[in-house]
């Protein structure tokens, strides 16, 4: 009994700790990273949690011309994004609820948030923020299809409509033939998560009121609570989908808390990386930008055109 | 059946007392209206649920069959969402529908013999009453459509109807002529093994598809709907876009039914078809800017899903795989039902829109959530629905067709579905686009003129018809299990031992997280609530927007600039048509800047094509030059060949 | 005088018919032609029948009579002594006459006589005569030309009417006389019609109707 | 008793001619009709024990026929005093003396059981409907009246010509007088073939003229153009109908003789080129009487179409002959009515009729609908058990382009009725006094009624004399009235039964 029991706790005690109290953390490390590479020191590593505790006293402003969807949007995108993390496995341990289709239902959260982010940024007004809007709404069409040959690849290479299976699939590495789609898929994936996360190249999260951006210019007007939750829905979205791109990866170990350990030395790691590239690489002129999303389809559906010789 | 016949009278006869009443005749054609749905509902729920399949002979008739009505579970399925609608749409109506507006009461009768045709057709088992139903549907629909015949416009969207439907039915003819010779009778019901394959078989299947396309609005032949639904009252296009159309997918749905051993290209050409109906149609709705003409191709669009599930249905079938038969033709059923409940709301709302601010243009309007905020509420969930978001009923039929695609790839027989996957994920990304446009434009930001700043909140008829169709969108994507059986035994005679789609899809989960989903945005909602301060806020606090001085409505983001990059991005297919003159200068002049994508077929192929052949046509006017001697040549000449033919 | 020497004016008369350029001349051709009409039966041996000799003295007074004399009014009417440029010129018609007549011989050779049939070539000539009114129907202009060109393709079914007549008198006669009838009586009406209408009878001015 | 058919128009013709009152008069037109009606339908009770070997009988075919112009001009005789009260400017004497003879030549015509004497009804009735069409007396009515006049009197010469040899390919089979159809198709087999073929083509020219089968048809978009609806309806349902029969009459005698097939060939030419011809005159045709007119040469070439289908298809293309008539009648009256009220018939003069007179509006946008087959009116049964038979008899590429045809067709007559029948008024040029009355609709509304009725549901004796006519037409005398000649190729033949 407290054989079965235990890892069911510790599962749970990772998954709240990871979904409720660790994504602060990542955005903080990412720039920390982009400090020390532009030899500066740097915010400290916490600074978001600061930030979201001080956003949380804050006094809420709304314009006159918003209304209840204006609020809908931080909200409903963070209830969505704390769904989907109920779907899908961290590192090598299961998730709340597996079932077969979980794939769709995961994308279409996303889907949700963005749909509502988008219309409590038109529900300003703003030229500034219906630009952002029309932005997200075009790119994420085409990091859409992406994500969905990466799923159905997985899913021909696993035989698996769900989540856990599908990503779980480190048994794909040993098997020779499956490692190079593999590798394609989260190269298409990589660039998905870029986009969908508003970095560097696609997107810069630090500068405000300029025109080359897409998701931090529609939540200009949010403040007090409302930002508070959008800043942290943004970095619960680095972690829900930084997982799509940590989960494969990770070796399967003996006992499940060493899982769980593994899987937050992925996330870091992530963490490092897009610090890296970010402050390795400048920013795509918008035009770019499509293109760059193609090469991620294009990655993701080769992989599975390989899938089928 | 005797429930199913009173309604199909009452539908019926609806519009009859309005006639005469000097007035309340609305209530009280909605009222009939309203019984007769309760009564047809009663019969098709009764079927559903298991009952015995009512059918009725009628001897009178000498038609040569035994049975010509059979309410089975097909024809409920179908007869659900037509009262659905015909009901709300009669309600709506009431308000919606005016003196102003001008002969209401005939737009009653005629909307009333219009669901009764549709009543009909969904039990038609008889070749004869089949087209019957089929062209009084037809003419009804036309009738509405032309009802501001006034307007030019109208006149040209009731032509375009008229003439393409009619179409439809003469390829009908053809195919039910070459069925019957086939069958040896005129009743509807199994044709033999083998037959399909045959080349009579894909004659007629071909006839069937271009007859019943033409109905469902399959893209390339598509042309009459944009325009009709744009001219018809919005009630009325509600009810063509929810229910009429489906009637050509229920004639698809027929076929199937009647064909035991479809051959795989079928399938193949239903998914071809419901892809390019389902981007295209997106895509095309993208570019427009007239509200109801972009609900209108969203409806190609949301046929194109339904071909899909059923193309996925028939591979299913073709190569002998019940599970996908049973996922592709539930999501393609279960989306026919959805379809029409968001759809219909979709118009009502948009009906709304148009009636209190007197535009169907996009750019005229905006900021409309404050002043109609019923409407505006309306609306999100019908858009909510039709992107396909969860929780609600959008979402579970293309799970369905999703889970099938997965399955047939994933069980490695058929990969081709990855494009179906592929194909939905644009879809949807698109749709999310194109709602997130015509909602941002239309209810939120601020006004963009006096008419749209003068708008009122629709009147309780109006809004009571949307809240149920918001509230059945509702159950049926939190409570997906229940529709289920339902589901199930609607899909029954599509093919063969086909399992329980709760067995293939985990409905229930979805309803957990969905309610999840629902406590957890209350959740949030209250602690951001809580966050309020004491003190007021000035309530006269403008956009703050970076600290930009006081934006003008003017300012904000169109709907054109809105889809602008995703409709030059795929100018290829869409051909924009942008005018607008070259900035240049520091101090340029004040200029317009206009874009409007026509319809690729009606606008570009066909109506140029029939102005040539027209032309072409009336060059040959020249053989009857009223000059009698010619004549008098004419018959001599024929004479001539004849007996020369005669003796050669 | 051998019903074939008759047989082969009339043919004669057909190819005039078609050259002439002056409309009395057309109509007194007619009018010869209709007499011939009547003398072939007689010529043919049939005038031992009553009924027959009765048809070929109406056929004689009728067509060498009473329609001279409605021509005759018209033209009193109608100042047009020529015929204005025809639609087809003479030369052309005369060829197109020599064909008919021509196809008329390859047709009749198609349809076999009876066994001891006389005179053979009545259905040539029947036919020969038939298209040479159809050609003055369309050929000319003058409502009067035209009336001619259809007396002229009566007299072809007169013509073969002839072969049947000793068998079926009831339904030929009936059938020629009420023909004629028709055509004589009917058009002169309509040709003062027209006269009173348009004050000319060129019917090139009746082309007001048309696509 | 049948003879009685005949005289009594023509006694009522008679008596019109000398009653001077012409209010009473126009009473004569209803009061023959329904009389004339009645008795037929005493008759019909009958039509089988009629003894087939006299010059005149009745029977299926020609009963059949019958009926349907019986009803045709009882509809057209009750909408006459009213129309005729809208022209008090005309004197109605030889009007109403035409129809009246119309009538009862057309009696004759049904009844006659000889070629000759089919021949020379036909022949007069020609004579006795030239002033009928010159009713208006303008210009253009003298132009139609002489196109009518020597286009049709060509046509009936030539099938003068056309029976005499078939008389004479009796007579090589030395068959004497008297040649009625009975006869000739009970001895068929002794006819000499080339004859009879000559004979075929003769009359099928002849006939198919007044029938108006295309390129034969020219005089009729100007004679129904300039006449008054009434007598429109009357030819295009009446007078086209005998010469149809004059012309199934000989037919069947062809096929008799074992020459079916050679006149189906033709038929089938004809009824492809009417449509066809039809159709290139309907596109933009701006005058909607002259629309009516095209549309009736389409429907003679569905007529012949059937026919040279054969079989089932021969079956409808009667049963369409009643269900066009009755249409056209609604058409061509209503059509008069709109003409009447606008005091023109040219498009850009009449829009928006609907508002102007409803109830003509309306049955001419029905009947039109009714015309191009909308279910469940006459012509649909008609028109799509033809196409079926087409299809499912081996003749797919014409069924093919009957259906392409009838498409098109639609598509050119819907624009201009559209424009006619809908949108806004046009301001009217001229003040007329026409209103939509009982008197003026009434008939229509009748006749739309029996379109419809015919498409539910056929009387069993009705349907019992359509099938005997067929037999007769498909080469079987009636009186070995057991099997049908024709055996259907390919699939097993069924129908849509009204």
């Amino acid at each position: 009994m407290s054989q079965a029991l235990l890892p069911t706790l510790l599962n749970l005690l990772l998954r709240a700790f990871v979904v409720l109290l660790l994504p602060p953390l990542i955005p903080g490390l990412i720039t920390k990273i982009k400090a020390w590479m532009a030899g500066r020191s740097g915010p400290p590593v916490l600074q978001l949690y600061y930030d979201l505790a001080k956003l949380a006293q804050k006094q809420a402003v709304f314009s006159r011309t918003t209304t209840w969807v204006f609020l809908a949007g931080p909200v409903g995108t963070v209830a969505a994004l704390l769904v989907a993390s109920l779907l899908i496995p961290l590192g090598h341990t299961a998730p709340l609820l597996a079932f077969e289709g979980d794939v769709i239902l995961f994308a279409y959260l996303l889907g949700l948030g963005r749909f509502l982010t988008v219309l409590s940024a038109l529900d300003t007004g703003s030229a500034f923020e219906g630009m952002g809007a029309a932005r997200e709404v075009s790119f994420s069409a085409l990091a859409e299809p992406a994500l969905f040959f990466g799923f159905a690849a997985l899913a021909r290479a696993t035989g698996s409509l769900s989540l856990t299976p599908m990503l779980q699939s480190h048994g794909m590495w040993t098997a020779g033939h499956l490692s190079g789609p593999l590798m394609l898929i989260l190269a298409g994936w990589g660039i998905v998560f870029l986009a969908e996360n508003s970095r560097i190249p696609v997107d810069d999260p630090n500068t405000h009121l300029e025109l080359t951006m897409i998701h931090e210019v529609m939540v200009l007007d949010h403040s007090g609570r409302p930002l508070a939750l959008i800043l942290y829905g943004a970095s619960l979205k680095l972690v829900v989908l930084g997982a799509l791109l940590v989960d494969p990866l990770l070796p399967v170990l003996s006992k499940g808390w060493l899982n769980g350990l593994a899987f937050l030395g992925g996330l870091g790691l992530l963490a490092v990386v897009v610090g890296v590239v970010e402050s390795t690489t400048a920013r795509f002129r918008m035009n770019k930008v499509p293109q760059f999303l193609v090469a991620g389809v294009l990655a993701s559906a080769f992989a599975f055109l390989l899938l089928l010789v | 059946m005797r429930l199913y016949l009173l309604s199909l009278l009452l539908a019926a006869c609806s519009g009859i007392p309005g006639l005469f009443l000097r007035r309340r005749g609305a209530e009280v054609s909605a009222g009939l209206m309203t019984v007769s749905a309760l009564l047809g509902l009663g019969a098709a729920v009764g079927v559903l649920a298991g009952g015995p399949v009512p059918s009725l002979r009628l001897p009178a008739l000498a038609l040569g069959s035994p049975s010509l009505l059979v309410l089975d579970a097909v024809a409920a399925w179908f007869l659900i969402p037509v009262l659905l609608l015909a009901a709300c749409g009669a309600w709506y109506g009431v308000r919606y529908w005016e003196e102003a507006h001008g002969h209401p009461r005939w737009v009653r009768l005629v909307f009333g013999g219009l669901t009764a045709a549709l009543v009909l057709l969904v039990a038609a088992a008889h070749t004869w009453l089949f087209l019957l139903a089929w062209e009084a549907m037809a003419i009804g629909a036309f009738l509405l459509v032309l009802t501001e015949d006034r307007l030019a416009e109208a006149r040209r969207a009731a032509w375009i109807y008229l003439v393409s439907t009619h179409t439809g039915t003469l390829c009908l003819f053809g195919a039910f002529a070459l069925l019957a010779g086939v069958a040896g009778t005129w009743d509807l019901g199994a044709l033999p093994r083998g037959f399909a394959a045959s080349r009579l078989g894909t004659q007629t299947f071909l006839l069937f598809m271009v007859g019943f396309g033409l109905k469902a609005g399959v893209m390339p032949l598509h042309i009459w709907l944009p325009p009709a639904h744009a001219a018809a009252p919005s009630h009325v296009s509600s009810l063509m876009s929810g229910v009429l159309i489906k009637m050509g997918i229920l004639g698809m749905v027929r076929l199937i039914t009647w064909i035991p051993d479809p051959p795989l290209w079928w399938g193949a050409l239903f998914l071809g078809l419901g892809g390019v109906s389902g981007i295209l149609g997106v895509a095309f709705a993208l570019g427009q800017h007239d509200l109801k003409r972009l609900l209108a191709y969203h409806s190609i669009e949301n046929i194109g899903i339904i071909l899909l599930g059923l193309g996925l249905g028939l591979v299913g079938k073709s190569t002998g795989q019940p599970a996908l038969e049973a996922l592709g033709f539930a999501g393609a059923l279960l989306h026919v039902l959805n379809h029409s409940l968001f759809k219909g709301l979709l118009f009502l709302a948009g009906g709304a829109v148009v009636h209190a601010t007197g535009t169907r243009n996009l750019e005229q309007l905006g900021g409309l959530a404050k002043a109609m905020p019923w409407t505006s509420g309306a609306f999100l969930a019908g858009s909510w629905a039709i992107c396909g978001l969860p929780p609600l009923n959008g979402f579970v039929s293309e799970w369905f067709i999703y889970l099938g695609a997965f399955r047939a790839m994933a069980g490695a027989r058929w990969p081709w579905s990855v494009g179906v996957l592929a194909a939905l994920a644009l879809i949807g990304a698109l749709a999310l686009a194109c709602f997130a446009k015509a909602y941002g434009t239309v209810f939120l930001g601020t006004p963009r003129t006096a008419a749209a700043a003068a708008a009122h909140e629709a009147p309780r008829a109006m809004l009571l018809p949307m809240g149920v169709l918001a509230g059945a969108c509702g159950l049926i994507g939190v409570f997906p299990m229940a529709v289920a059986p339902a589901l199930d035994r609607a899909i029954a005679g599509l093919g063969e031992a086909l399992p329980a789609s709760s067995r293939l899809a985990h409905l229930p989960l979805v309803t957990v997280l969905a309610l999840t989903l629902a406590l957890l945005a209350l959740g949030l909602t209250r602690w951001v609530w809580a966050g309020r301060r004491s003190e007021p806020v000035p309530p006269e606090l403008p956009t703050w927007d970076c600290g930009y001085a006081e934006a003008l409505p003017r300012a904000q983001y169109t709907a054109s600039s809105f889809a602008e990059g995703l409709v030059t991005g795929a100018r290829w297919v869409l051909f924009p048509k942008v005018q607008g003159p070259q900035v240049q200068g520091p101090f340029p002049e004040p200029t317009r800047f206009e874009s409007h994508v026509p319809d690729p077929v009606l606008d570009r192929a066909l109506e140029p094509a029939f102005r040539l052949g027209a032309r072409g046509l009336v060059l040959l006017h020249f053989f009857q030059t009223g000059q009698l001697p010619v004549y008098l040549l004419y018959v001599l000449l024929t004479l001539l060949f004849l007996l020369i033919w005669m003796v050669v | 005088m051998s019903p074939d020497f008759l047989i082969a004016l009339t043919m004669l008369t057909n190819f005039t018919l078609v050259a002439t350029s002056r409309v009395n001349k057309a109509i007194q051709l007619a009018v010869f032609q209709g007499i011939l009409m009547g003398l072939i039966p007689l010529a043919m041996g049939l005038g031992k029948h009553l009924h027959i000799l009765l048809l070929a003295l109406v056929a004689i007074a009728l067509k060498g009579g009473f329609i001279p004399y409605l021509f005759r009014r018209a033209l009193r009417q109608v100042k047009i002594r020529r015929e204005v440029d025809p639609y087809v010129g003479y030369t052309v018609s005369l060829l197109l006459c020599a064909a008919g007549t021509g196809l008329s011989l390859v047709l009749a050779h198609a349809l076999p006589l009876k066994a001891g049939t006389t005179p053979t070539f009545l259905v040539p000539a029947a036919l020969a005569t038939l298209f040479t009114g159809f050609l003055l129907l369309v050929s000319r202009r003058t409502a009067l030309t035209q009336v001619v060109g259809y007396l002229v393709l009566e007299n072809g079914i007169y013509l073969f009417g002839l072969l049947l007549v000793e068998e079926m008198p009831v339904l030929v006669e009936t059938g020629i006389l009420l023909d004629l009838f028709v055509g004589v009586f009917v058009m002169g009406i309509v040709i003062n019609h027209i006269h009173m209408a348009f004050d000319s009878t060129d019917t090139g001015f009746l082309a007001e109707l048309k696509d | 008793m049948a003879l009685l058919l005949i005289l009594l128009p023509l006694l009522a013709a008679a008596l019109a001619v000398f009653i001077k009152v012409p209010a009473i008069r126009v009473r004569v037109l209803p009061v023959t009709a329904l009389l004339h009606l009645g008795l037929l339908l005493v008759v019909l009770r009958g039509w089988r024990e009629l003894p087939h070997n006299a010059w005149l009988g009745l029977d299926a075919l020609g009963g059949w026929v019958l009926l349907v112009i019986s009803v045709l001009f009882t509809i057209c005789a009750l909408y006459a005093p009213s129309y005729l009260a809208l022209r008090p400017d005309r004197d109605h004497r030889v009007f109403s003396v035409c129809l009246l003879a119309f009538l009862g030549l057309a009696s004759l015509l049904c009844l006659a059981r000889h070629p000759g004497v089919a021949w020379v009804a036909l022949e007069t009735m020609t004579l006795t409907t030239a002033p009928l069409i010159y009713f208006n007396h303008n210009r253009h009515s003298v132009e139609a009246t002489w196109k009518y006049l020597v286009l049709g009197s060509v046509g009936i010469a030539l099938a003068l010509l056309g029976t005499l040899f078939v008389a004479y390919a009796a007579h090589m089979g030395s068959l004497e007088e008297p040649l009625h159809y009975t006869r000739l198709m009970a001895e068929g087999e002794r006819l000499s073939r080339p004859w009879l073929r000559a004979g075929f083509v003769l009359t099928l020219v002849g006939y198919g003229t007044k029938m108006g089968l295309a390129p034969l048809h020219s005089w009729k978009p100007d004679a129904y153009g300039e006449t008054p609806g009434i007598v429109g309806a009357l030819l295009a349902g009446g007078v086209t109908s005998c010469a149809f029969l004059a012309l199934l009459r000989i037919y069947g005698v062809v096929a008799a003789a074992g020459e079916g097939a050679f006149a189906r060939e033709l038929f089938l030419g004809f009824g492809i080129l009417s449509m066809a011809w039809a159709l290139v005159f309907m596109v933009g045709q701006v005058d909607f009487k002259r629309l009516l007119a095209y549309s009736s040469v389409e429907h003679m070439g569905i007529l012949v179409f059937g026919i040279g289908i054969g079989g089932l298809a021969a079956r409808f293309a009667l049963f369409h002959l009643a269900a066009n008539a009755l249409v056209k009648s609604v058409l061509f009256l209503s059509a008069g009515n709109i003409h009447r009220s606008y005091a023109s018939k040219q498009l850009p003069q009449v829009t928006g009729a609907i508002r102007r007179t409803p109830v003509s509006a309306g049955l001419f946008f029905l009947g039109f609908l009714a015309i191009t087959g909308l279910p469940p009116f006459a012509p649909f049964i008609s028109e799509f058990n033809i196409a079926s038979a087409a299809l499912t008899l081996g003749h797919p590429i014409l069924g093919t382009l009957f259906l392409l045809l009838l498409g098109g067709i639609f598509l050119t007559m819907s624009d201009t009725v559209m424009q006619v029948v809908f949108g806004v008024p046009s301001p009217q040029r001229v003040r007329t006094p026409y209103k939509d009355t009982f008197a003026t609709t009434a008939p229509l509304v009748v006749a739309m009624v029996l379109a419809l009725g015919l498409g539910l549901h056929l009387p069993a004796p009705l349907r019992a004399m359509l099938e005997a006519a067929s037999r007769t037409i498909d080469g079987a005398p009636p009186v070995r009235s057991g099997k049908v000649a024709e055996v259907p190729r390919g699939l097993a033949p069924t129908e849509v039964r009204p």
